[in-house]
């Protein structure tokens, strides 16, 4: 029962949220990985955790939040917390076991650079910085990374080191005292990668339906390397679409409802 | 004890040119209000502090009014970069600005240490961060218990900060729930707190491990209704996500963002935020 | 996810001889009921932690079942002495204990950071205080900013938490409130924690801010009403402080001690803890 | 408007009593100094805050409680917050004015012992120990102590240091690194002493009413120093005294009435 009609980013966000179980407790950031979670809730995992560093704990919202401060995420939590409770208790504390993070940069080591473009002191773009990412990627049992394949974001090199992901690979985690997974997962709009178990580069371990080795070779700024036993993810089912189209569609109305006509303050 | 008093005179007896200051807020309760007054005075020299910057932080900025920013998130929620800031940081515009970036992390330590009366705040954090390599004030101390090297920022210690909260009682003490973010730390880390407020009551008629700051931690108080517009207010007004939609484009042009600050901020009063939250209230 | 199971069974599945082991409380919602059930199973060897041992650890001190105690003030609140912890310190009545003595401050601070996940905490504390003489867990750190000199004492990381908390939902979120103390802190620093509740409710119609331990914090939850008796239940039960009282006597006398103990605890039940509340319930 | 007829307690509460001011902020003990707040709260001070080191913040009980945690004081509080919470941001945060401190042994530069008689690892008795009573010591801008006086608990060698007044007199304080005042004031059944501004020895600076020199000195373990201007402390008024017996009576139905009859559990 799938659909031969979906996009590349439903693809995405779907094929991300079937990476999450009940049993996560997910440190959510906005964007792909929000909606990638609250598809996992509201379809296989409904008892699955969701913590936004707002300081929302165990949180329900029927519409996608703009912001990681909505209302709603507040209105529907378990309880909400202040924001040093949620980073030391919470996060630091090793209770959330998979962080989502995406990227501006990104390097085959899942190192992540959402600072600056250009050199630090002067920019050539300067932008937001890392927010929680640089302790959501070593507090966290693991990190899955969401983000639209280009040359421009999948990139040799980083130019900041906002968050570590494998560093320069191999155990390099553990060297700097590190004890957390740190990057398992990278699902793009074209494929499934996942690290070596060895060098810890990352690795196409699935393609998405109708999507070439060549499309994502072309598409990322590394050579890549594929799995052996590379797999064709399976295509969104209908009820995976569905929840996932409800829940934008629910969003859209919501945001939208919220919007003042021609008001400019 | 804190006065209930206009905010053009809570401003102007608590915000001193060349301070450090936080208007804080997380998403929500963002002090829009107050900053508004604090452009329209024209206080400038400001070392802005706040984990996440955002239109108002721009606007600060965009109006000349800020000597250094210490940050963890410079980003309009949702929508994308800070214009502003960046034409300051990366053309200069109207001058540059000095920043010292954080995680989130850590300047939430930083507050909690801030407001603990620490020197600094411990905690675990900056492994393998570039942040580290380029911000001086991120060092570490040894656990004497494990040998385990931690990580060390500066408490943050405002001169003044500035919060929106609910509301108050006729004593002064102030309610604020929903998404709490740092602000109680903040009004605690700071020597003087401003805080504005939807409305006065009787009774704050709240929860007794609700988060409540007693009148002898603020040092003014202004009733500014709809003053975090377009952030929200829990229970009172929804986040005007239109508006900050609208910011990125205004901010993308220097003379589109003076204009609008002219028309908006410079020429307009507090009680203006009133009519900003039309059509948004919540049934309460 | 919590289970709710009867106390036996979480007891017993729960605590292990050799443990280190929390039963928290700050005068409110002393988990008794469950102190009880762990002596009823006789479970010894154990290091028991709390800032303010007072009837529970001086009834399992008396009973044999401490090696060591970790604590900041060791009296029967309000009334005076721990007799069985002196008779065991001052004369080896079963045993002697050792101890490791701290303040207040130090080992709120302590369960902080092992809630936080951290190896120590720092904080400003033990100026000219003799504790730090005689405790080899009284350490410092120097500010790397300003070089001030902080104690650290190492965190409270039990393998397991007992507190009594006041509902429960059907899912296992348990609500604490009124004086809240340090159990929050207790159950996250805790690799197991055992919440006693006085019951179980649809929904636990609480302010957004209240001190709520999700359900996934907590590994058993046993329903038992009165399960704090003689301390209290904001909004259940009051204090019955004519039992402290009494207990100075009890415990004023090894054989009236033993006595006490195999009628009120070791032929006794959780169960007969409801009975203990008549007369002290509070209206609702 | 004096009243002859009052026990040397009453004059304690009161005298100490007098020394707060609606401005204050005073981390309370239980016993003589939650009495004297509260005198003080309802009448001359009724704007004064008292925090109980249970996490109750401005908190405003109609009898004494029993403990530190007892229900009324969360009921009648202003907010009440985490036991963390009141040590870090209330405490150790500076914004405590007042500590009001009991003791076991006190010597004569206010250093007070709370924790054993005899040796510490082998004592003669084992008190309680200092619970808040080492950070209130440096923490709270100035320290009152109350206490009966005695040969017994006023000693010129305490057992042990609980908790640090003025060390070994003059600047000692400033020496070990402490910004606070420590102890200004001690108030006895029997008299008022302030601490000499050079050698922070406690002196006697008034007498409460009928009290001797003699009386004074026999009662405490020190030579004891008297100001030159050695004052009278003017005796509790019929108003003071009427605040006073009130609480009390109040405070004993209240305690007696939650009693049960006969139960031993």
């Amino acid at each position: 029962m799938t659909s031969a009609d979906f996009t590349s980013d439903e693809m995405m966000t779907i094929a991300a949220s079937r990476a999450l179980s009940n049993s996560d407790v997910c440190f959510v950031g906005i964007g792909a990985p929000s909606a990638a979670c609250n598809v996992a809730r509201l379809s296989h995992a409904p008892d699955i955790t969701l913590i936004y560093e707002s300081g929302t704990i165990g949180t329900a919202p029927q519409v996608l939040p703009l912001s990681i401060g909505d209302g709603e995420l507040c209105d529907t939590a378990v309880t909400t917390v202040s924001v040093p409770e949620m980073f030391r208790y919470w996060l630091q504390g090793g209770r959330v076991t998979v962080g989502f993070l995406g990227a501006a940069q990104l390097d085959r080591f899942g190192n992540i650079n959402t600072t600056v473009i250009g050199d630090y002191d002067h920019p050539k773009t300067r932008l937001p910085g890392g927010g929680g990412a640089p302790e959501i990627a070593s507090s966290c049992g693991e990190i899955f990374i969401t983000l639209k394949q280009s040359k421009r974001s999948m990139v040799s090199k980083i130019d900041f080191f906002t968050s570590f992901g494998h560093g320069e690979g191999g155990d390099h985690r553990q060297r700097i005292g590190m004890t957390t997974r740190g990057p398992t997962l990278l699902v793009t709009d074209l494929a499934i990668w996942k690290p070596d178990p060895e060098t810890k580069e990352f690795v196409v371990t699935s393609l998405h339906p109708g999507v070439t080795r060549e499309t994502v070779q072309e598409t990322c700024g590394w050579s890549v390397r594929f799995a052996t036993d590379l797999e064709e993810t399976p295509a969104p089912t209908a009820a995976e679409l569905a929840v996932l189209r409800d829940l934008k569609a629910r969003t859209e109305k919501a945001h939208g409802g919220s919007k003042k006509n021609g008001a400019e303050s | 004890m804190a006065k209930s008093i206009p905010l053009a005179q809570a401003v102007a007896e608590n915000l001193n040119p060349g301070d450090t200051v936080a208007f804080e807020g997380f998403t929500h309760l963002i002090p829009h209000a107050a900053a508004h007054e604090a452009i329209r005075q024209n206080i400038g020299d400001l070392t802005l502090i706040r984990m996440t910057p955002d239109v108002i932080y721009d606007q600060m900025i965009g109006m000349g009014l800020a000597k250094k920013i210490i940050f963890s998130y410079a980003g309009n929620p949702g929508v994308g970069l800070l214009r502003r800031l960046r034409d300051s940081i990366e053309n200069g515009w109207p001058h540059r600005i000095e920043f010292e970036e954080h995680s989130h992390s850590a300047m939430a330590n930083a507050y909690e240490a801030g407001a603990a009366g620490l020197p600094c705040a411990v905690f675990r954090g900056y492994k393998g961060a570039g942040l580290k390599e380029v911000n001086p004030n991120i060092r570490s101390v040894t656990c004497p218990f494990t040998g385990e090297e931690l990580a060390a920022v500066p408490a943050i210690r405002p001169d003044v900060s500035f919060i929106h909260a609910q509301k108050a009682d006729r004593k002064g003490n102030v309610l604020v729930e929903g998404i709490i973010g740092i602000q109680k730390e903040a009004v605690l880390a700071a020597r003087r707190a401003v805080v504005t407020v939807e409305e006065v009551v009787d009774d704050l008629g709240t929860h007794t491990n609700a988060c409540v700051l007693p009148n002898w931690t603020i040092s003014a108080i202004s009733v500014v209704p709809g003053g975090a517009h377009p952030s929200y207010a829990h229970g009172y007004y929804d986040r005007d996500n239109a508006s900050y939609l609208e910011w990125d484009e205004i901010a993308a042009d220097r003379d589109r963002f003076l204009a609008w600050m002219k028309t908006n901020v410079l020429e307009a009063d507090p009680a203006d935020f009133a009519d900003r939250i039309k059509g948004l209230e919540t049934a309460r």
